[in-house]
């Protein structure tokens, strides 16, 4: 069970996220929400790739006779993490944009769509 | 934002073309070591953000311009979809500089080695050219936020 | 020719790609014609789609390996797993694509009219554009995370759309962030699930994953994360909040793409249940949850919407209320899925008309909120309370939203008619409850839409109103298309559905040949 | 009120993560690698380039790559036409 450690602190990263999501109302803070979940997945991710003892899967100057980690989880993170940084940007820019309208970031006040 | 005080002015006159120079070594060096176009374009476009902060938004218009930056990013995007078309003569993004002899189609030597920079075929060139998309595409952001920012902050201390 | 229909699944993806990355050259060249230009390159799109679907609507799913020494070379030799991205595009898949080109298509034309007195137009013509792509590549994907990719690009194109008019108000803003952080969380959540597949069985093909399903206690977390989070970006209730808010705020061109764009996960709801899963899992349990989902958004989306007073509010509602029929029917066939007999005489009939209900929806509820948006470019107002007796200055305007409220409410000889009667004999033999309700909504919706064309065509010509011209002619041709489209597929629903939604829903239900195009016969 | 049942849904959402955190398979043990080994194994000889990461990004799912960075070039898109009045 304690080897599973990794995998319990996505389950708390991811958790941690959706609280935010949940129980702020600032909109910097549901932004530094998603965030979280979306550091929480990308922790999944290269978790699933390690090999014990294993190294990089890079062949240049590499020390002989050792496995190498599954490359796949590493290129799959590196995607999700630039799609999150284009998401940050957006959520970001969007808030300014709100904050510049209404003149403050309270998501109660915010609301001018009605149900 | 406002200029910073001269002690910083220095040292980011001193760093910023040190941190260029590695985010491309690290763009230029991507199928060889770790890192990428991605992460070297990052690296450089920390440049641009140092530059942003010490120097403030019309400081900086001296060296960045958002016009320059998109023409960079067209230029990397289209270059990397004008590469994977070429493979088309077999599939889209088939590798066709592999092993070929040709610029970047050195074959590695199998197992472990000290690289070699003529290698990879398409996968340097796409490097490079993500590495100019994301720096600039990295510019434009550092750019228009931090101006959208500023005349944000503007706007509240009138009213 | 031939090598064209090889390449035909890149190109799909590759044209548009390509054309909105040159949008900022070409607006600095001539900002005049880039509505054309972006018209152009969606209208040969859609050629390539309508060429794609001629062949695979015949038997011949189209699969295309990115990278690979050859287009239909799908394991490398002596490996039993495939190591590229796959597109794999089978009937359902050029159905739904089918629906983005047309729409999209549309779209643009409508657009130039439509937009043409706003500022930054190189950029809503890009985010156009990708947002198309997006959309295609979620369709034809047959690699997991490849889709969230896809998901993601669709996404984001549409937060920067919908809040494309922000700089006159702060509403889209704030109808864009919610959107975000719905789309974020449940790409994020696909991701996830991308994740416990790729944990347990080390590959990302969805034939693949298919063949190899164990249906573990993992395989039953991501399955609900996934149907979560796709019927959250659908649009069904209990997560429909962001839909109206988006459709009403979005410029009505990008709206009509939106929906279709909530359709496109719909699709991939339906491609996880069915291809993925199929009937590994416990069919009846599934197919009821679809089922309550799809009659809760039927009936809540119609009662919400008779409450409204503006116009793209209540049709967005509505919109809501016609996912609940997609998912009604569908549900049905999941829930017989394990039962040949039943699924025989009344489970394939009834995703037929789910099916066939996605593509009439598309098409009338894009018209429905064209001929909003042309209200709205013309009288400036969403407010149906501040409108009146356009009738007469509108007329064509008027004909065309008569022909398309009469197809949301299923009134003959309407395509609207054609996928509900399918849906309501289907349904009938299953449970002749849920049939009565979905009649039910039928006739509220059908009250709804008479009161907004008492309130916006008729009645006494408002003074403010008096010099409305009818809308430019672009606009009239978008709508005119959609709206041929409608009488043609209520006039011949038959040969529709013999050749366009069969070949999809056997394409669904029959798992073993999805996973056999890819593994070749296993 | 609204709260209660988010909250509800909160601890639903955690225990299913913790769930999901036991069943998955030993850290560091990957049960199946055919996909990778492929990879490993013939990365270099089919482009040449010796970093495999690499070779995945750019060769094997170049196409994801293509819409990562379309990702990004949309997201720039985004932003300029949000900021596009504000900025002039």
């Amino acid at each position: 069970m304690i080897g599973n450690f990794p995998y319990l602190a996505v389950a708390l990263l991811i958790g941690l996220g959706i609280y935010t999501l949940i129980y702020k109302r600032n909109l910097i803070k549901i932004a530094i929400g998603i965030t979280l979940i979306e550091n929480g997945v990308n922790l999944f991710l290269i978790t699933l790739g390690y090999r014990k003892g294993a190294i990089a899967p890079i062949f240049t100057q590499a020390p002989e006779g050792l496995k190498m980690v599954l490359p796949t989880p590493q290129a799959l993170t590196l995607t999700s993490i630039v799609i999150g940084v284009a998401t940050t940007a957006l959520i970001l820019s969007v808030a300014m944009i709100i904050f510049k309208k209404y003149g403050t970031l309270d998501t109660d006040e915010v609301r001018r769509l009605k149900e | 934002m406002n200029e910073m005080s001269r002690i910083v002015r220095t040292i980011t006159t001193l760093i910023y073309g040190f941190i260029m120079i590695y985010g491309f070594y690290i763009i230029v060096h991507g199928h060889l070591t770790p890192g990428g176009g991605f992460q070297g374009g990052a690296i450089v476009a920390s440049a641009f953000a140092l530059l942003v902060v010490t120097y403030g938004n019309q400081g900086s218009k001296k060296f960045l311009s958002e016009d320059i930056f998109s023409l960079i990013e067209t230029t990397g995007l289209v270059l990397f979809i004008a590469f994977a078309f070429f493979g088309l003569g077999i599939t889209f993004f088939y590798n066709f500089m592999a092993n070929s002899g040709g610029l970047f189609g050195n074959s590695a030597v199998a197992g472990i080695n000290a690289g070699d920079l003529n290698t990879g075929g398409t996968v340097t060139i796409m490097n490079m050219a993500v590495g100019l998309e994301v720096l600039a595409a990295f510019g434009v952001i550092i750019l228009t936020m931090s101006a959208g920012s500023e005349i944000i902050s503007k706007k509240k201390e009138n009213s | 020719m031939s090598s064209i229909m090889t390449h035909a699944p890149a190109l799909v993806i590759a044209f548009p790609l390509l054309a909105a990355f040159l949008v900022p050259v070409v607006s600095r060249l001539n900002k005049k014609i880039l509505g054309i230009f972006v018209a152009v390159v969606l209208g040969f799109t859609l050629l390539i789609t309508l060429l794609m679907a001629v062949r695979i609507l015949s038997g011949n799913p189209l699969i295309y390996v990115f990278g690979g020494s050859e287009a239909g070379l799908t394991l490398p030799s002596g490996y039993t797993v495939p190591i590229r991205i796959i597109f794999h595009i089978d009937s359902m898949g050029i159905f739904m694509g089918l629906i983005t080109a047309i729409v999209s298509f549309l779209g643009a034309i409508y657009s130039i009219a439509f937009m043409d007195k706003h500022s930054g137009l190189e950029k809503y013509y890009a985010l156009l554009l990708l947002l198309a792509t997006g959309m295609f590549g979620m369709e034809f994907t047959g690699d997991i995370f490849n889709f969230f990719v896809f998901l993601e690009i669709a996404s984001i194109a549409s937060v920067a759309l919908i809040a494309f008019r922000s700089n006159l108000s702060g509403e889209p803003a704030e109808a864009g962030f919610k959107y975000m952080v719905v789309s974020s969380i449940s790409a994020l959540m696909v991701l996830f699930a991308v994740g416990l597949f790729y944990g347990q069985y080390d590959v990302l093909n969805m034939a693949t994953i298919a063949s190899v399903m164990k249906f573990t206690q993992l395989d039953k977390i991501a399955l609900i994360l996934l149907v979560t989070v796709l019927a959250m970006k659908a649009g069904s209730v209990p997560m429909h909040m962001w839909t109206p808010d988006a459709y009403s705020e979005a410029p009505a061109s990008i709206t009509m793409i939106l929906v279709a764009a909530s359709q496109a996960s719909l699709y991939a709801l339906f491609r996880i249940i069915f291809s993925l899963y199929n009937i590994t899992l416990n069919t009846i349990t599934i197919g009821w949850i679809i089922i309550i989902l799809g009659l809760l958004s039927m009936f809540i989306g119609v009662t919400m919407a008779i409450i409204q007073k503006d116009i793209k509010r209540l049709m967005a509602y509505h919109a809501v209320s016609q996912t609940g029929y997609m998912l009604l029917g569908v549900g049905v066939g999941i829930a017989v899925l394990a039962n040949p007999i039943a699924l025989e005489t009344f489970g394939i009939k009834a995703m037929e008309g789910g099916i066939f209900h996605i593509m009439n929806h598309a098409m009338y509820k894009g018209l429905l909120f064209l001929t909003a948006g042309a209200l709205f470019y013309r009288t400036g107002t969403r407010n149906l309370n501040k409108m009146g007796g356009l009738g007469n200055n509108m007329i064509y305007t008027a004909i065309f939203f008569i022909i398309g409220a009469a197809a949301i409410a299923g009134i003959p000889p309407f395509n609207g008619f054609a996928s509900k009667l399918i849906i309501y004999e289907s349904v009938f033999q299953f449970n002749p409850l849920l049939s009565i309700i979905a009649m039910l909504v039928s006739i509220l919706t059908l009250a709804s839409f008479v009161k907004v064309f008492h309130s916006a065509f008729l009645g006494p010509k408002m003074e403010q109103y008096k010099d409305v011209k009818e809308v430019p002619k672009s606009m009239l041709f978008a709508m005119g298309a959609l709206a041929c489209i409608i009488v043609l597929f209520g006039l011949f629903p038959d040969l529709v559905v013999k050749y366009i939604v069969h070949p999809a829903v056997m394409a669904l239900i029959n798992q073993s040949s999805y996973t056999a195009v890819i593994l070749g016969g296993m | 009120m609204k709260k209660t049942i988010f909250g509800i849904a909160l601890i639903f959402f955690i225990a299913f993560m913790i769930l999901a955190a036991a069943g998955m398979r030993p850290f560091g043990e990957p049960a199946f690698s055919e996909m990778d080994d492929y990879y490993i194994d013939n990365a270099q000889s089919e482009t040449g380039a010796n970093n495999v990461v690499t070779t995945i990004v750019f060769d094997y799912r170049g196409f994801d790559t293509l819409g990562e960075a379309t990702v990004l070039f949309t997201a720039v898109l985004g932003v300029t036409a949000l900021f596009r009045e504000v900025s002039k």
